[in-house]
């Protein structure tokens, strides 16, 4: 699964995207950030706070509690403060 | 609606062709309203020397146009241009430019409400400040996402 | 508040010099809203070939220079300008154009809407038709008296 | 006093602005524009439905019931069409 990051979440992991295998067990959006926590101190860091943390699958917005299934790309960010 | 554009640019804004492209779409237009959001010399206070723009291409495009769909839907539009930059935008620069035409005016200014306020909350954009001695991320504002009940 | 004008002219309005005038009247200008009320190609269904707009010297700019200070009283004004065109008037021509500036756009769009409305319903200007084979003089819009409603 | 018309009133009593001696009866605008109405046809026909028209004291909006002492121009024309 492609999974990328965008302004401050981006600078905290290091990274504006990665390919990441994701278990079987992963279904939702919610589970997707808790299953990021695991993998290391700096991702534990930049989702400490869910409520501040804002999710896309395939460019559309979704909420914590979206599906994942046949989605191709995941985007997390923070709120957004264009304009 | 004859005319239709949402952009996102590196460049400088041309406000006046942008208005012009509108204003010229063709129909019975009798208003023309438009917005530029400018950056300020401050955010919160503090005196900065630029804002850094970010995106997320593909979309940020389709949010705004969802957006811009939506208000044609609502409005009698005959058309509507969004364009909004990215990149480096220094104090008086212009960040995002919005015009829209219709026959009268309530729709014309209705419509660029509409459509800023949802660009503000669901347009992909994020901004850093530089200068003061520090960077950092500008923070969402409630205000924003209440801006949004009027259309509910 | 810095830069404010009000004016009647002969002459085409140059909206470009009107926008920069208001954009950079100084103070900390996040949000700058324009409105151009462009003469349409027909009027109540007859396709006409001009207008021609009449006013009451001196009160006519009175009149709008008193909803201007109003606007400002209600909302943080950084800057506002107004100038109405009279004389003959084509299709595709700005008969009015409004700027206004402040620091953030709630304020720009609705002082510019509220002084378009007091404008409509108070400024003293009225428009002939010419084409169609007759002359007609414009009447008043009911609409327009219920456009201030929100205002009270 | 000074009396000024714009629009189509101007135009059907042919004349945009006119000096009259107004008799001492004459208190507000609704009796100034009684009084024009007995001047003959044009200005009959002109004021024949008062609701449509609108007056100013000195430049400032005023309702038919205004008093117009100390008035140095009295100004009739019909609902506002500007913008």
């Amino acid at each position: 699964m492609k999974i990328v990051y965008f302004a401050w979440l981006r600078e905290r992991l290091d990274k504006a995207e990665e390919d990441v295998e994701l278990p079987s067990s992963v279904e939702t959006i919610g589970d997707v950030m808790q299953w990021l926590k695991t993998r290391g101190e700096e991702y534990e860091l930049a989702f400490d706070n869910p409520k501040v943390i804002r999710a896309a699958i395939d460019k559309t917005h979704v909420r914590p509690e979206a599906k994942i299934a046949g989605a191709s790309e995941i985007a997390f960010f923070p709120p957004m403060t264009g304009g | 609606m004859s005319g239709e554009t949402v952009r996102i640019t590196l460049d400088a804004i041309d406000t006046k062709a942008e208005t012009k492209a509108v204003s010229k779409a063709g129909g019975n237009i009798g208003a023309v309203v438009t917005f530029s959001g400018i950056c300020r010399a401050d955010e919160k206070g503090e005196k900065i020397s630029a804002l850094h723009l970010e995106h997320y291409p593909g979309m940020a495009e389709k949010e705004i146009e969802s957006h811009v769909e939506k208000a044609k839907q609502r409005w009698p539009l005959l058309a509507a241009s969004v364009v909004h930059r990215v990149g480096r935008i220094e104090p008086g620069e212009i960040i995002v430019f919005v015009a829209t035409a219709s026959a009268h005016r309530e729709a014309a200014f209705q419509a660029a409400e509409f459509i800023m306020d949802y660009l503000k909350t669901s347009a992909p954009f994020w901004k850093r400040t530089e200068g003061g001695g520090r960077e950092a991320w500008v923070d969402a504002s409630e205000k924003d996402e209440d801006a949004l009940e009027r259309w509910k």
